[in-house]
Order: structure tokens, then C-alpha cells, then sequence
């Protein structure tokens, strides 16, 4: 962390005089994320729902523990960086919440359609994010990796990007606005470039990630919900296929990066 | 109910360095709700850590500590195998104790 | 959900018995009277401490800036013999303590947490001696404006 | 609703079966992609589906230029900026400059429009979202350029000279329909899309353009 400290001190001494200003800003900042980095809120929503995959629930009092997240019945880790993929039992192009989904409705008997209207942070809801925050970090430090094989998914992954680059909304904007383009920031955020691989934790491999804003545990469905709400359109459904579209595209771009999920973020 | 704690604490150099994560709200009594009533203040205030059932700390928060609340610190003398146990105290009289053993 | 409803009754009966038997930390009540004090000198008083003094020998640790003041992280050490308290104050905060930490010789005078800030503000780190002194020492932790709606 | 999915995804199998199970082609792909949008998108607050559904021209066609990489030819670049200056309105009253301080404050604000905000409570123009305005504010992004002493550097030294007409008229102007002078900037068409009214859009021109104000300093 010292080390990365003075590398900044270093950058910020060759820039001119006007940047010096603005670098120690984002050097600041850059200082306070370093700081919280040890003592992840996630730790808590990993353990949850660990605790939840293994439990006896719902109405068939069964555990997850036979959920084929696409890599087979049971297998968790590896699956997050493969996922959004086609499964052959729905017929459908699925994300790792929607399918956490669906294992709760065939394994354990919840209602899929109450589930999916359950806002972010409620009920049922509030335990997908915690089985969600528990795979992905099961797949920490691997590659993304997501099949392109099956016609659909290069299907979505196309769907995707025509999302990806739609204006729309009172303000114009679309994913591109903020995230076409190198070195941008909004306030004092750097915006990651996702047309292409960001980087190692950086973008769709940085979710779901704890907030420190709102002390909550952000799933990459609320990711883009967020980001949607922000952008002034309207309520982009659960689980939707505009949302798995869109995060086939961003999850294909992101091949090779490195998962570092859970993350925490602003 | 309240959540459990993610308690890591590991030996070095003679002490034990404590890393603590509470599942809490910690909700500050100053804000308000959709309905624009104020959300009573709901928050850990006491915290207690004991090593091996001996008590080693104490301390009193106020809402202002951040939700999920994080805490860092060493207990001297502690070492592999020893039992840390933490017990937080909130104002509305809920309580919750978890146990790690030093690494 | 067997495991925690035990852990949490072993809990209450362990706080049971530790203020039974009457431990100084255990019986330490809620200083009700600090927490809601409105200024770093009022709460001192309230926490039992002096005038207060500036010195090196108190530490703070802390970002210049926060991005986001919902979560900052702030740390108080000493390496001073005779501390009875440690305690963490934001100036600007409506109710200026975050954090009352006892010292005694079982554990380092050095803690870290996380506290809120409403604005940017003065942080102060102040030690309590056993004979009443109060030394503190402070910085300035900036809170930003986030992206979008803030 | 689940229904509509099944459906749409019914939809989607067919375009996999016509293609014989290649990749659909480029017009099906966005035939598919506005039903996924129509099935995935639902009204919330005052969020409604118009917002994707109802896209005006000037949306549609830089949209699709930037999906295909290709910026759009110059003639239809030019046709949309001329039907969107041609939507600016001017200020009734000829009075283009309001209070810079109210201006710093709506900069300041990125609220607004949202689903999730309250249409009673006014909007904010998100300027220091993307731009550095003035020197006093840290928080700045840089997805626009920085209008650190816009007016200066412009040598507007009094707003109301003449000489200064043309390039208060275009401050106006970018601010009410940006898409006027380069039809597919980033930036937001805040009186156009009535994100800002009249009076917003005088104090957002005086916080750029007043010599007393903190950005000309």
C-alpha cells in the first residue's frame, strides 16, 4: 500500500503544476479505498449465503446443494465466471441470479414469479444476493470465461450491445455515455471501459460488490438497475432479458479479467 | 435476528491482531423515511471482547460508527489456539456474542 | 438456525455472568451524556476528561478525503502509559462522539473503526489519562460529492 | 408477464430456427432487440416505457452509429443538428443571463427524472457530474470538458456588450439542445427534454458566462 502511495506522489510530481491539484484529490481517494479494503461488510453476505446453499428450505425443505449453476448438479466453483450461459432445461439464456432463481423454485419450491418481484434487499430477494455474493466469490481470482458456443448466447451477447450503445431516456444517455470511452470520470468515480476488457477486478469483474453508500450488498442485477435508474429509463424486470443480454455482452468483453469479487465500492 | 459476526483474528510478533465485522444497521436517528418521519436511532452500544473467557476490552459506541461496523485491534499475548470471544450490546437491548480461535 | 439461536443464548448467558461477577469492563454503563453532546469539549467532559491539550504522542488515522462519508475509516493509538480512554470525535458530526474504547493492559492502545460523516469536518483523536488529562491530536477528512444523483 | 417472456423467447427461437441455428442477421438482431426491450422494461414512478419505446430520431440514429463503430455521415449529422437547434427555445423575455449562485447549486445537482425521485422537488442540471466548472469543487468528472472560466477564456467580459451576443446565444443554445451543434454529443438536451425550465437555464448561462462569477475568476 506504501509502495502504490508513492508511486502516485511520483506520477503527480512529473504532471504539471494545474494537474497537481487534481491529483492529490484522486490520490486521496485512491488512499481512502486502500484503506477499506481490509474488512470487507461482504465477508458477512458471503457467509450467509453459504449458510443458505447448504440449509433445508422452502416449501420442499431442500437444500441448493444439487443446483446446476452450469458446470453441473453441485458444482460452485467456476461457475460465476461462465455465467450469463445457456441452459437447456429452461431453454434460456440465464444470469447467476436467475438461476440461483430457478434452483429455488425446482430444488427447494419457491415461487419464482414472487421472488422475481420481490425488491432488491427484501425477503427472498435479500437471500438471492447472499447466495449470489457466496458463488461469486467462490470463483475469486479466476478468468471470465463465458460460453459463446450456443447460438442464443451469441445471440444475447449481440442483443446485448445494441442495449449497450441504446440512447434513450429524458437525458440521452446509454451504457456508452460513461462507459465507452478511456480515463473518464463522473464526480470523482473512474468509469471503467466496457466495450473491452477493463481489467483484472475491474468492472463486471468487480460485482456484486458492498456499498458503503447504503451499507448494502449490490448484485450485478441491481448493478444495472442502478445504473438504468440513473440513466433515466424505465424499470428494467428481474432477471429480464434485457438485463442477461446486456450482461452477456459485458461478461464476453470481459474475458480473461481476473474476478475479484466481492468487492467494496463507494 | 441478528446475523453473525465474521471474527479473524491471527498471531504475530506476540499479539493478536482482532478483525471484526457486525451484521448491524447502526441507523443514526437523523434520518428520515420515504414518509418524511425521522427512523429512530438503532445502534450498537457497547461492545465487549473477552480472550480465553478473560474480558480484554470494552468499549461504547454512539450511532455515528458506520453500518456493518468494523473493528480493529491487538490483544497482547494472544496466540494460536486461544479463544476470542466478542459480544455486542445494542440500544434496543439485543444482544449477540460470536467466538473465533486465534490462527 | 439451531447454531445461532444457541450461540445467542450462550451469549446472553455468558453477559449474565460476566456482570454477575462484577468485571469493571462488564458494568461500564452507556455514557448517555458524551454520546449526545454537541461539541468536542462538552463530550470530553462527559467521557470524565480535562482540558484539553494538543500532542504528538496521540495518534489519528484517516483518508484526506472520503469518497463517500456514509464509511470512513478512522483509527486512535497511543504509545503513552497512563491512558484510560481512547476516543474518536468528528467536530461537525450533530452528536460529535463516534467511539469510546477503555484501555486497559490486556490489549494495544490502538483501534480502528468506521465512522459517518454528514460534511467534511475536524477528526479528533483524544486520549483520557488516568489523571484526567485530555490530549488530543486532529486532522481534516474531506467527504466528496459521489457520481450521479449523489 | 411471464407469459410475454416465454412468448418472446418463442420469438427468439424462431429466429434461431429460420437462421438454421446461425446468428440471426443484423436487422432481426435489432427486430429481437426492441421486443426484448418492450418485454423487459416496465413503467415505475414517473419512469415510463415511452422512454425507450417512443426514441426520437436524433436517438435512433446516433444509437445505431455507435453500435456499428461508424459515426454518422456527414449529411445526416448536419440534418440533426439542424432540427434540433430549430427546437430551441429562446428566452422569452430576451434575458439570457440569471443569478450564477442559484446556477452553482442546480450544477451541483444530479437529481431528477429518475423513477425513484420526487417530481415535486426540482431537477438538477448534473453539470459537475462530467464537468469541472469551478475551482472551489474537487468532485468534478471529466466525461465533458472543463468550463473553468468558459467566459473568460471566450474574452466575454460583459454579457450584455454586442460583441458578446453570439457566443451567449450558443451557451444558450448548447445548453437547451447540445445535440444543435454536434448531433450525437454525450451531453444531455436539458431544456429540450424539459429537464431544466427557462429560469434553470438563465442561472446554468450566468454561472458560465457572469464575470462575477467563481468560473471566470
Amino acid at each position: 500500500m506504501r509502495i502504490q502511495f508513492i508511486g502516485v506522489m511520483a506520477l503527480a510530481a512529473l504532471g504539471c503544476g494545474s494537474a497537481l491539484a487534481q491529483k492529490t484529490a484522486s490520490q486521496g481517494i485512491d488512499e481512502y479505498r486502500a484503506m477499506l479494503q481490509d474488512g470487507n461488510p461482504a465477508d458477512l453476505f458471503e457467509a450467509k449465503g453459504e449458510d443458505l446453499w447448504k440449509q433445508k428450505r422452502g416449501p420442499k425443505a431442500a437444500s441448493l446443494e444439487k443446483c446446476d449453476l452450469g458446470k453441473g448438479p453441485g458444482v460452485v466453483k467456476g461457475a460465476f465466471v461462465e455465467l450469463p450461459r445457456f441452459f437447456a432445461d429452461t431453454q434460456r439464456v440465464q444470469d447467476l441470479e436467475s438461476r440461483i432463481v430457478t434452483c429455488m423454485a425446482s430444488l427447494q419450491g419457491f415461487n419464482e414469479a414472487e421472488i422475481n418481484k420481490t425488491p432488491f434487499g427484501r425477503g427472498e430477494m435479500a437471500n438471492v444476493t447472499a447466495l449470489a455474493t457466496w458463488i461469486s466469490a467462490e470463483s475469486k481470482g479466476l478468468r471470465f470465461n463465458l460460453p459463446q458456443a450456443h447460438v442464443t448466447e451469441k445471440t444475447f451477447y449481440e442483443v446485448g450491445k445494441r442495449l449497450f450503445f441504446q440512447r434513450a431516456g429524458t437525458h440521452d444517455f446509454s451504457c456508452a455515455s460513461c462507459h465507452g470511452e478511456e480515463g473518464k470520470r463522473i464526480r470523482l468515480q473512474d468509469l471503467p471501459v466496457l466495450t473491452k476488457n477493463p481489467g483484472d477486478g475491474v468492472g463486471f469483474a468487480a460485482w456484486p460488490a458492498y456499498r458503503v453508500s447504503n451499507g448494502q450488498m449490490w448484485s450485478m442485477q441491481l448493478r444495472l438497475n442502478d445504473c438504468y435508474r440513473q440513466q433515466r429509463f424505465p424499470y428494467p424486470g428481474f432477471g429480464s432479458d434485457a438485463t442477461i443480454a446486456l450482461s452477456t455482452y459485458l461478461g464476453v468483453n470481459a474475458k480473461g479479467a481476473v474476478s475479484a469479487v466481492p468487492t467494496i465500492k463507494r | 435476528m441478528a446475523d453473525p459476526m465474521r471474527i479473524r483474528a491471527q498471531a504475530a510478533g506476540g499479539k493478536a491482531t482482532v478483525r471484526v465485522l457486525m451484521s448491524h444497521e447502526m441507523e443514526s436517528g437523523q434520518r428520515r423515511d420515504s414518509a418524511g418521519k425521522l427512523v429512530p436511532a438503532w445502534f450498537i452500544q457497547e461492545v465487549n471482547v473477552s480472550l480465553n473467557g478473560k474480558p480484554v476490552l470494552s468499549a461504547e459506541w454512539g450511532p455515528a460508527v458506520s453500518k456493518n461496523p468494523f473493528l480493529q485491534f491487538n490483544i497482547k499475548g494472544a496466540k494460536a489456539g486461544d479463544k476470542v470471544s466478542i459480544t455486542w450490546k445494542d440500544n434496543k437491548g439485543d444482544t449477540r456474542t460470536d467466538e473465533a480461535t486465534v490462527s | 438456525m439451531n447454531n445461532r439461536r444457541e450461540t445467542l443464548k450462550q451469549g446472553a448467558v455468558l453477559a449474565g455472568l460476566l456482570a454477575a461477577a462484577g468485571y469493571p469492563q462488564y458494568a461500564l454503563a452507556f455514557n448517555k451524556n458524551a454520546f449526545e453532546a454537541k461539541s468536542v469539549q462538552e463530550a470530553i467532559k462527559a467521557a470524565g476528561g480535562g482540558a484539553l491539550a494538543e500532542s504528538k504522542e496521540v495518534t489519528l488515522t484517516g483518508p484526506d478525503i472520503a469518497e463517500n462519508g456514509a464509511v470512513v475509516p478512522l483509527g486512535v493509538s497511543t504509545g503513552l502509559a497512563g491512558v484510560k480512554d481512547l476516543l474518536i470525535l468528528v467536530e461537525k458530526n450533530p452528536n460529535v462522539l463516534v467511539a469510546m474504547f477503555r484501555v486497559n493492559d490486556a490489549v494495544d492502545a490502538s483501534f480502528m473503526t468506521r465512522a459517518k460523516m454528514g460534511q467534511s469536518s475536524d477528526v479528533y483523536a483524544v486520549a483520557i489519562m488516568a489523571d484526567g488529562r485530555a490530549l488530543f491530536s486532529k486532522k481534516e477528512v474531506k467527504v466528496t460529492l459521489g457520481g450521479c444523483g449523489g | 408477464m411471464n407469459k410475454k417472456i416465454k412468448g418472446l423467447m418463442a420469438v427468439a427461437a424462431g429466429v434461431v430456427l429460420a437462421g438454421c441455428a446461425s446468428l440471426p442477421s443484423s436487422a432481426e438482431l435489432d427486430a429481437l432487440t426492441d421486443r426484448i426491450v418492450k418485454a423487459s422494461f416496465r413503467d415505475q414512478g414517473m419512469a415510463k416505457v415511452d422512454r425507450v419505446l417512443a426514441t426520437d430520431e436524433t436517438n435512433r440514429l446516433c444509437s445505431q452509429a455507435d453500435a456499428s463503430g461508424k459515426p454518422l455521415d456527414e449529411a445526416t449529422a448536419k440534418r440533426i443538428e439542424e432540427a434540433n437547434l430549430k427546437a430551441v427555445k429562446w428566452p422569452s423575455d430576451g434575458k439570457f443571463l440569471g443569478d450564477w449562485k442559484q446556477g452553482e447549486a442546480i450544477a451541483q445537482s444530479g437529481r431528477g427524472m429518475t423513477w425513484s425521485d420526487d417530481a415535486k422537488v426540482a431537477n438538477g442540471g448534473n453539470c459537475y457530474n462530467c464537468h469541472q466548472i469551478s475551482k472551489e469543487e474537487i468532485s468534478f468528472g471529466t466525461l465533458g470538458p472543463s468550463l473553468y472560466n468558459y467566459g473568460k477564456i471566450r474574452g466575454v467580459k460583459d454579457p450584455s456588450d454586442p460583441a458578446s451576443r453570439a457566443m451567449v446565444e450558443y451557451t444558450w443554445g448548447k445548453i437547451w439542445n447540445a445535440k444543435a451543434y454536434n448531433a450525437c454529443s454525450n451531453m444531455p438536451r436539458a431544456g429540450h427534454a424539459g429537464v431544466l425550465n427557462e429560469t434553470q437555464v438563465r442561472h446554468i448561462v450566468a454561472l458560465l458566462l457572469d464575470p462575477a462569477s467563481p468560473v471566470n475568476k
